[in-house]
Protein backbone atom coordinates (compact mmCIF):
# COMPACT_ATOMS: atom_id res chain seq x y z
CA UNK A 1 0.00 0.00 0.00
CA UNK A 2 1.39 3.75 -0.69
CA UNK A 3 0.70 6.89 1.06
CA UNK A 4 1.48 10.30 0.04
CA UNK A 5 4.18 12.40 1.49
CA UNK A 6 5.23 15.95 1.56
CA UNK A 7 8.72 15.90 -0.30
CA UNK A 8 11.20 19.18 0.61
CA UNK A 9 14.20 20.28 -1.56
CA UNK A 10 16.68 22.39 0.43
CA UNK A 11 19.90 23.68 -1.52
CA UNK A 12 21.14 22.70 -4.30
CA UNK A 13 18.44 20.13 -4.33
CA UNK A 14 15.85 23.01 -4.36
CA UNK A 15 17.49 24.75 -7.10
CA UNK A 16 17.74 21.51 -8.93
CA UNK A 17 14.41 20.68 -8.62
CA UNK A 18 12.87 24.17 -9.21
CA UNK A 19 10.67 23.59 -6.23
CA UNK A 20 10.73 23.74 -2.01
CA UNK A 21 8.03 21.09 -1.55
CA UNK A 22 5.91 18.63 -3.59
CA UNK A 23 3.52 15.67 -2.72
CA UNK A 24 5.19 12.50 -3.27
CA UNK A 25 2.99 8.66 -3.37
CA UNK A 26 5.68 6.21 -1.92
CA UNK A 27 5.14 2.76 -1.37
CA UNK A 28 4.63 2.65 2.66
CA UNK A 29 7.39 0.01 3.10
CA UNK A 30 10.46 0.18 0.87
CA UNK A 31 14.25 0.29 1.30
CA UNK A 32 16.41 3.30 1.37
CA UNK A 33 18.13 2.93 -2.21
CA UNK A 34 14.66 2.10 -3.42
CA UNK A 35 13.17 5.26 -2.31
CA UNK A 36 16.30 6.86 -3.65
CA UNK A 37 15.69 5.66 -6.82
CA UNK A 38 12.28 6.84 -6.83
CA UNK A 39 13.39 10.31 -6.02
CA UNK A 40 15.90 10.29 -9.24
CA UNK A 41 12.71 8.85 -10.87
CA UNK A 42 10.92 11.35 -10.51
CA UNK A 43 12.95 14.21 -10.25
CA UNK A 44 15.91 13.60 -12.90
CA UNK A 45 17.60 16.70 -11.93
CA UNK A 46 18.82 15.44 -8.78
CA UNK A 47 20.95 13.21 -10.70
CA UNK A 48 23.51 16.05 -11.17
CA UNK A 49 23.57 15.98 -7.47
CA UNK A 50 25.71 12.28 -7.76
CA UNK A 51 24.14 10.71 -5.00
CA UNK A 52 25.38 13.18 -3.06
CA UNK A 53 22.34 13.44 -0.71
CA UNK A 54 20.85 11.99 1.98
CA UNK A 55 17.74 11.80 3.52
CA UNK A 56 15.81 12.87 6.17
CA UNK A 57 12.14 11.60 7.34
CA UNK A 58 10.07 13.43 9.92
CA UNK A 59 12.91 16.07 10.54
CA UNK A 60 15.41 12.51 11.61
CA UNK A 61 18.41 11.44 9.52
CA UNK A 62 17.63 8.17 7.08
CA UNK A 63 20.74 5.75 7.86
CA UNK A 64 22.22 6.02 4.75
CA UNK A 65 25.29 3.61 4.97
CA UNK A 66 23.43 0.38 5.25
CA UNK A 67 19.61 -0.42 2.61
CA UNK A 68 17.32 -0.36 5.88
CA UNK A 69 13.61 -0.52 5.75
CA UNK A 70 11.93 2.78 5.47
CA UNK A 71 8.34 3.01 6.64
CA UNK A 72 6.04 5.66 5.64
CA UNK A 73 2.92 7.02 7.00
CA UNK A 74 0.22 9.04 5.22
CA UNK A 75 1.52 12.95 6.04
CA UNK A 76 5.07 12.28 6.57
CA UNK A 77 7.59 14.81 5.65
CA UNK A 78 10.49 13.59 3.82
CA UNK A 79 13.66 16.14 3.04
CA UNK A 80 16.12 15.74 0.36
CA UNK A 81 19.61 17.07 2.58
CA UNK A 82 22.33 17.81 0.01
CA UNK A 83 26.03 18.00 1.81
CA UNK A 84 25.78 20.66 4.39
CA UNK A 85 27.49 23.75 5.15
CA UNK A 86 26.60 25.28 8.34
CA UNK A 87 28.90 26.93 10.96
CA UNK B 1 19.08 26.45 29.57
CA UNK B 2 19.49 25.94 26.13
CA UNK B 3 19.40 29.33 24.55
CA UNK B 4 19.20 28.31 20.29
CA UNK B 5 18.64 30.60 17.74
CA UNK B 6 18.02 30.44 13.91
CA UNK B 7 17.04 34.25 12.81
CA UNK B 8 17.80 35.98 9.77
CA UNK B 9 19.03 39.43 11.70
CA UNK B 10 21.80 40.67 12.42
CA UNK B 11 23.62 38.07 15.63
CA UNK B 12 23.79 39.91 18.39
CA UNK B 13 26.89 39.03 20.21
CA UNK B 14 27.36 40.81 23.52
CA UNK B 15 23.57 39.97 23.98
CA UNK B 16 25.00 36.40 24.00
CA UNK B 17 27.28 37.05 26.31
CA UNK B 18 25.06 38.31 28.56
CA UNK B 19 22.49 35.62 28.76
CA UNK B 20 25.39 32.98 29.63
CA UNK B 21 26.70 35.16 32.37
CA UNK B 22 26.24 33.86 35.73
CA UNK B 23 27.76 34.90 39.24
CA UNK B 24 27.82 30.65 39.99
CA UNK B 25 30.20 30.44 36.65
CA UNK B 26 33.67 31.66 36.89
CA UNK B 27 33.81 30.87 32.68
CA UNK B 28 32.53 32.08 29.83
CA UNK B 29 33.75 31.00 26.14
CA UNK B 30 32.83 31.35 23.25
CA UNK B 31 33.15 30.95 19.31
CA UNK B 32 32.21 33.33 16.72
CA UNK B 33 32.22 32.61 12.79
CA UNK B 34 32.08 35.02 10.31
CA UNK B 35 32.09 35.89 7.29
CA UNK B 36 35.41 35.84 4.99
CA UNK B 37 36.04 38.06 2.04
CA UNK B 38 38.10 35.53 -0.17
CA UNK B 39 37.58 31.96 -0.55
CA UNK B 40 41.09 30.66 -2.07
CA UNK B 41 42.06 34.03 -3.64
CA UNK B 42 38.56 34.69 -5.36
CA UNK B 43 36.77 37.61 -3.68
CA UNK B 44 33.47 37.24 -1.71
CA UNK B 45 30.91 39.74 -2.92
CA UNK B 46 28.06 37.57 -0.80
CA UNK B 47 27.13 35.17 1.24
CA UNK B 48 23.78 33.42 1.73
CA UNK B 49 22.42 30.85 4.22
CA UNK B 50 19.45 28.37 3.91
CA UNK B 51 18.23 25.94 6.58
CA UNK B 52 15.70 23.31 7.35
CA UNK B 53 14.68 24.95 10.10
CA UNK B 54 12.44 22.67 11.81
CA UNK B 55 15.48 19.74 11.71
CA UNK B 56 18.26 22.69 12.64
CA UNK B 57 16.58 23.62 15.90
CA UNK B 58 16.33 19.87 16.77
CA UNK B 59 20.10 19.08 16.13
CA UNK B 60 21.15 22.68 17.40
CA UNK B 61 19.16 20.76 20.51
CA UNK B 62 20.40 17.59 20.08
CA UNK B 63 24.18 19.03 20.40
CA UNK B 64 23.11 20.90 23.53
CA UNK B 65 21.97 17.33 25.05
CA UNK B 66 24.81 15.59 23.95
CA UNK B 67 27.66 18.24 25.64
CA UNK B 68 25.67 17.99 28.75
CA UNK B 69 26.24 14.21 29.08
CA UNK B 70 30.22 15.35 28.70
CA UNK B 71 30.53 17.83 31.26
CA UNK B 72 29.31 19.91 33.57
CA UNK B 73 27.65 23.29 31.93
CA UNK B 74 25.54 25.77 32.62
CA UNK B 75 24.15 27.76 29.91
CA UNK B 76 25.08 27.13 26.17
CA UNK B 77 23.81 29.59 23.60
CA UNK B 78 23.81 28.43 19.77
CA UNK B 79 22.69 30.64 17.26
CA UNK B 80 22.48 30.39 13.26
CA UNK B 81 22.15 33.42 10.86
CA UNK B 82 20.16 33.11 7.10
CA UNK B 83 20.06 34.45 4.27
CA UNK B 84 21.90 36.90 3.59
CA UNK B 85 25.09 37.98 5.15
CA UNK B 86 27.24 40.64 4.50
CA UNK B 87 31.38 39.72 4.24
CA UNK B 88 32.51 40.25 7.75
CA UNK B 89 29.46 39.81 9.28
CA UNK B 90 28.78 37.07 12.31
CA UNK B 91 27.35 34.10 10.59
CA UNK B 92 27.20 31.21 13.62
CA UNK B 93 28.06 32.00 17.62
CA UNK B 94 28.35 29.66 19.84
CA UNK B 95 28.68 30.60 23.50
CA UNK B 96 28.93 28.74 26.88
CA UNK B 97 29.19 29.09 30.80
CA UNK B 98 30.73 26.82 33.77
CA UNK B 99 32.21 27.09 36.90
CA UNK B 100 35.86 26.13 35.98
CA UNK B 101 37.01 26.65 32.17
CA UNK B 102 38.03 23.52 30.95
CA UNK B 103 34.66 22.32 30.37
CA UNK B 104 33.43 25.37 28.75
CA UNK B 105 36.85 25.82 26.68
CA UNK B 106 35.86 22.03 25.99
CA UNK B 107 32.11 22.28 25.11
CA UNK B 108 32.60 25.31 22.41
CA UNK B 109 35.15 23.38 20.13
CA UNK B 110 33.16 20.33 19.87
CA UNK B 111 29.97 22.21 19.51
CA UNK B 112 30.82 23.80 16.52
CA UNK B 113 32.62 20.60 15.31
CA UNK B 114 29.02 19.15 16.00
CA UNK B 115 27.38 21.58 14.17
CA UNK B 116 29.81 21.37 11.38
CA UNK B 117 28.94 17.60 10.92
CA UNK B 118 25.29 17.27 11.61
CA UNK B 119 22.88 20.58 11.12
CA UNK B 120 21.01 21.06 7.91
CA UNK B 121 22.04 24.87 6.95
CA UNK B 122 23.84 25.51 4.21
CA UNK B 123 25.97 27.94 2.32
CA UNK B 124 26.32 29.70 -1.07
CA UNK B 125 29.02 31.71 -1.48
CA UNK B 126 28.45 34.63 -4.40
CA UNK B 127 32.37 35.58 -5.74
CA UNK B 128 33.06 38.82 -7.65
CA UNK B 129 33.16 36.67 -11.35
CA UNK B 130 29.63 36.25 -10.96
CA UNK B 131 30.07 32.27 -9.76
CA UNK B 132 28.50 30.97 -7.13
CA UNK B 133 28.93 28.30 -5.45
CA UNK B 134 27.20 25.39 -2.78
CA UNK B 135 29.52 24.83 0.11
CA UNK B 136 30.40 21.40 1.53
CA UNK B 137 31.90 21.23 5.31
CA UNK B 138 34.97 18.84 5.39
CA UNK B 139 32.96 17.04 8.48
CA UNK B 140 29.90 16.47 6.14
CA UNK B 141 29.72 12.75 6.29
CA UNK B 142 27.97 12.51 2.75
CA UNK B 143 29.70 14.97 -0.18
CA UNK C 1 48.35 43.11 16.44
CA UNK C 2 48.71 42.39 20.15
CA UNK C 3 46.25 44.15 22.52
CA UNK C 4 47.66 43.94 25.78
CA UNK C 5 45.35 45.66 29.01
CA UNK C 6 45.75 45.53 32.36
CA UNK C 7 43.43 47.86 34.00
CA UNK C 8 41.05 49.03 37.03
CA UNK C 9 38.49 50.08 34.72
CA UNK C 10 35.58 47.16 34.11
CA UNK C 11 36.64 45.22 30.83
CA UNK C 12 33.96 46.23 28.08
CA UNK C 13 33.58 42.46 26.43
CA UNK C 14 32.03 43.80 23.06
CA UNK C 15 35.30 46.17 22.42
CA UNK C 16 37.11 43.49 22.83
CA UNK C 17 35.33 41.61 20.47
CA UNK C 18 35.58 44.20 17.90
CA UNK C 19 39.25 44.79 18.63
CA UNK C 20 40.38 41.50 17.16
CA UNK C 21 37.20 40.86 14.32
CA UNK C 22 38.84 41.37 10.57
CA UNK C 23 37.15 40.50 7.43
CA UNK C 24 40.39 38.44 6.56
CA UNK C 25 39.57 35.83 9.83
CA UNK C 26 36.58 33.57 9.91
CA UNK C 27 36.78 32.62 13.71
CA UNK C 28 36.64 34.63 16.59
CA UNK C 29 37.47 32.74 20.28
CA UNK C 30 37.13 33.86 23.42
CA UNK C 31 37.73 32.81 27.40
CA UNK C 32 36.62 35.72 29.42
CA UNK C 33 37.18 34.77 33.37
CA UNK C 34 33.83 36.24 35.89
CA UNK C 35 34.46 36.11 39.59
CA UNK C 36 32.31 33.44 41.45
CA UNK C 37 29.64 34.30 44.28
CA UNK C 38 31.53 30.88 46.15
CA UNK C 39 34.53 29.61 47.20
CA UNK C 40 33.84 25.61 48.25
CA UNK C 41 30.44 26.72 50.09
CA UNK C 42 31.74 29.66 51.25
CA UNK C 43 30.57 33.36 50.33
CA UNK C 44 32.90 35.49 48.85
CA UNK C 45 31.42 39.50 49.42
CA UNK C 46 34.55 40.95 47.47
CA UNK C 47 38.02 40.25 45.09
CA UNK C 48 41.11 41.94 45.01
CA UNK C 49 43.75 42.00 42.19
CA UNK C 50 46.79 43.23 42.53
CA UNK C 51 49.82 43.23 39.39
CA UNK C 52 53.50 43.58 38.93
CA UNK C 53 52.01 45.57 36.44
CA UNK C 54 55.32 46.24 34.15
CA UNK C 55 56.19 42.67 34.37
CA UNK C 56 53.08 41.35 33.67
CA UNK C 57 52.68 43.18 30.50
CA UNK C 58 55.86 42.07 29.17
CA UNK C 59 54.76 38.62 30.34
CA UNK C 60 51.41 38.89 28.72
CA UNK C 61 53.31 39.68 25.56
CA UNK C 62 55.48 36.98 25.67
CA UNK C 63 52.35 34.53 25.38
CA UNK C 64 51.47 36.70 22.71
CA UNK C 65 54.60 35.77 20.95
CA UNK C 66 54.73 31.78 22.26
CA UNK C 67 51.07 31.82 20.69
CA UNK C 68 52.38 33.51 17.53
CA UNK C 69 54.85 30.62 17.27
CA UNK C 70 52.58 27.99 17.36
CA UNK C 71 49.50 29.17 15.41
CA UNK C 72 48.98 31.02 12.61
CA UNK C 73 46.66 34.34 14.30
CA UNK C 74 45.79 37.38 13.34
CA UNK C 75 45.18 39.68 16.19
CA UNK C 76 45.39 38.50 20.06
CA UNK C 77 44.26 40.99 22.96
CA UNK C 78 44.85 40.14 26.98
CA UNK C 79 43.44 42.10 29.62
CA UNK C 80 43.09 41.84 33.16
CA UNK C 81 41.71 43.75 35.55
CA UNK C 82 43.15 45.06 38.83
CA UNK C 83 41.85 46.05 42.26
CA UNK C 84 38.12 45.68 43.41
CA UNK C 85 36.15 43.42 41.57
CA UNK C 86 32.54 43.00 42.39
CA UNK C 87 30.83 39.36 42.40
CA UNK C 88 29.70 38.66 38.49
CA UNK C 89 32.37 40.71 37.07
CA UNK C 90 34.89 39.92 34.51
CA UNK C 91 38.27 40.00 35.69
CA UNK C 92 39.85 38.33 32.57
CA UNK C 93 39.39 38.18 29.12
CA UNK C 94 41.24 36.62 25.61
CA UNK C 95 39.86 37.42 22.48
CA UNK C 96 41.68 35.79 19.60
CA UNK C 97 41.33 35.59 15.75
CA UNK C 98 42.17 33.68 12.80
CA UNK C 99 41.11 32.56 9.61
CA UNK C 100 40.04 28.98 10.25
CA UNK C 101 38.56 28.00 13.62
CA UNK C 102 41.30 25.45 15.02
CA UNK C 103 44.15 27.85 15.72
CA UNK C 104 41.98 30.57 17.28
CA UNK C 105 40.23 27.63 19.28
CA UNK C 106 43.57 26.40 20.71
CA UNK C 107 45.43 29.25 21.38
CA UNK C 108 42.76 30.82 23.40
CA UNK C 109 43.05 27.57 25.74
CA UNK C 110 46.46 27.48 25.54
CA UNK C 111 46.99 31.40 26.59
CA UNK C 112 44.51 31.16 29.70
CA UNK C 113 46.67 28.07 30.79
CA UNK C 114 49.70 30.10 30.22
CA UNK C 115 48.99 33.30 32.08
CA UNK C 116 47.76 31.47 35.18
CA UNK C 117 51.32 30.15 35.45
CA UNK C 118 53.40 32.62 34.56
CA UNK C 119 51.79 36.14 35.25
CA UNK C 120 52.56 38.28 38.18
CA UNK C 121 49.20 39.10 39.53
CA UNK C 122 47.49 38.07 42.43
CA UNK C 123 43.84 37.52 43.93
CA UNK C 124 42.82 37.95 47.23
CA UNK C 125 39.10 36.91 48.22
CA UNK C 126 37.47 38.07 51.05
CA UNK C 127 34.51 36.45 52.79
CA UNK C 128 31.41 37.03 54.19
CA UNK C 129 32.84 35.82 57.50
CA UNK C 130 34.96 38.75 57.91
CA UNK C 131 38.46 36.21 56.80
CA UNK C 132 40.29 36.39 53.61
CA UNK C 133 42.64 34.53 51.56
CA UNK C 134 45.54 35.07 48.76
CA UNK C 135 44.43 32.65 46.44
CA UNK C 136 47.12 30.03 44.48
CA UNK C 137 47.05 29.06 40.30
CA UNK C 138 47.59 25.33 40.73
CA UNK C 139 49.22 26.37 37.42
CA UNK C 140 51.86 28.05 39.64
CA UNK C 141 55.34 26.27 39.23
CA UNK C 142 55.85 27.90 43.28
CA UNK C 143 53.62 26.88 45.64
CA UNK D 1 81.42 44.92 45.99
CA UNK D 2 78.01 45.75 46.76
CA UNK D 3 75.48 47.59 45.45
CA UNK D 4 71.74 49.33 45.75
CA UNK D 5 69.08 47.94 44.30
CA UNK D 6 65.41 48.35 44.74
CA UNK D 7 63.31 45.80 46.37
CA UNK D 8 59.57 45.48 45.68
CA UNK D 9 56.92 43.18 47.69
CA UNK D 10 54.04 42.29 46.13
CA UNK D 11 50.42 40.88 48.01
CA UNK D 12 50.98 38.63 50.59
CA UNK D 13 54.98 39.59 50.95
CA UNK D 14 53.99 43.29 50.49
CA UNK D 15 50.98 42.74 53.62
CA UNK D 16 54.13 40.89 55.91
CA UNK D 17 56.57 43.42 54.76
CA UNK D 18 54.50 46.33 55.57
CA UNK D 19 55.57 48.53 52.46
CA UNK D 20 55.22 48.59 48.74
CA UNK D 21 59.39 49.13 48.26
CA UNK D 22 62.41 49.71 49.98
CA UNK D 23 66.39 50.42 49.27
CA UNK D 24 68.47 46.99 49.69
CA UNK D 25 72.26 46.28 49.73
CA UNK D 26 73.42 43.51 47.66
CA UNK D 27 76.86 42.01 46.95
CA UNK D 28 76.96 42.25 43.38
CA UNK D 29 77.29 38.78 42.68
CA UNK D 30 75.88 35.82 44.85
CA UNK D 31 73.53 32.49 44.40
CA UNK D 32 69.90 32.76 44.17
CA UNK D 33 70.12 30.90 48.06
CA UNK D 34 71.86 33.60 49.13
CA UNK D 35 69.83 36.50 48.26
CA UNK D 36 67.07 34.34 49.43
CA UNK D 37 68.53 33.77 52.96
CA UNK D 38 69.76 37.86 52.60
CA UNK D 39 65.71 38.83 52.42
CA UNK D 40 64.69 36.71 55.03
CA UNK D 41 67.34 38.45 57.28
CA UNK D 42 66.16 41.70 56.47
CA UNK D 43 62.38 40.96 56.31
CA UNK D 44 61.90 38.05 58.89
CA UNK D 45 58.30 38.49 58.53
CA UNK D 46 58.73 36.61 54.96
CA UNK D 47 59.62 34.03 56.96
CA UNK D 48 55.36 33.39 57.27
CA UNK D 49 55.44 32.38 53.45
CA UNK D 50 58.04 29.37 54.18
CA UNK D 51 59.98 30.27 51.01
CA UNK D 52 57.17 29.69 49.23
CA UNK D 53 58.06 32.96 47.09
CA UNK D 54 60.36 33.54 44.17
CA UNK D 55 62.37 36.58 42.87
CA UNK D 56 62.72 38.47 39.64
CA UNK D 57 65.65 41.25 38.64
CA UNK D 58 64.40 44.18 36.43
CA UNK D 59 61.31 42.07 35.37
CA UNK D 60 62.38 38.92 34.93
CA UNK D 61 61.94 35.88 36.80
CA UNK D 62 65.52 34.66 38.09
CA UNK D 63 66.06 30.82 38.42
CA UNK D 64 64.61 29.08 41.81
CA UNK D 65 65.18 25.69 40.61
CA UNK D 66 68.77 25.53 40.22
CA UNK D 67 70.89 27.66 42.48
CA UNK D 68 72.39 29.98 39.76
CA UNK D 69 74.47 32.99 39.97
CA UNK D 70 72.60 36.42 40.16
CA UNK D 71 74.44 39.44 39.52
CA UNK D 72 73.65 43.07 40.48
CA UNK D 73 74.29 46.10 39.26
CA UNK D 74 73.32 49.62 41.36
CA UNK D 75 69.23 50.44 40.46
CA UNK D 76 68.47 47.15 39.52
CA UNK D 77 64.94 46.21 40.68
CA UNK D 78 64.44 43.42 42.81
CA UNK D 79 60.66 41.21 42.93
CA UNK D 80 59.37 39.18 45.65
CA UNK D 81 57.07 37.11 44.50
CA UNK D 82 54.40 35.10 46.06
CA UNK D 83 52.44 32.36 43.83
CA UNK D 84 50.42 33.84 41.62
CA UNK D 85 46.89 33.77 40.95
CA UNK D 86 45.91 35.67 37.88
CA UNK D 87 42.83 34.84 35.14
Amino acid sequence: MGCEVRVVFFAAAKELVGCREASLSVPSRLSFSELKDILLEKYEALKILESNFILAKNQEYLDFEGDALVVFKSGDELAVIPPISGG
Amino acid sequence: MNHILITEQRLNIPDMYNKVRDPSCGAISSFVGTTRDLFNDKPVVKLEYEAYIGMAEKALGDICKQLRSQWPLHHILMAHRLGSVPVGEESVAIFVSSVHRAESLAAVSAAIDALKASVPIWKKELYSDGSSNWKVNAECAWK
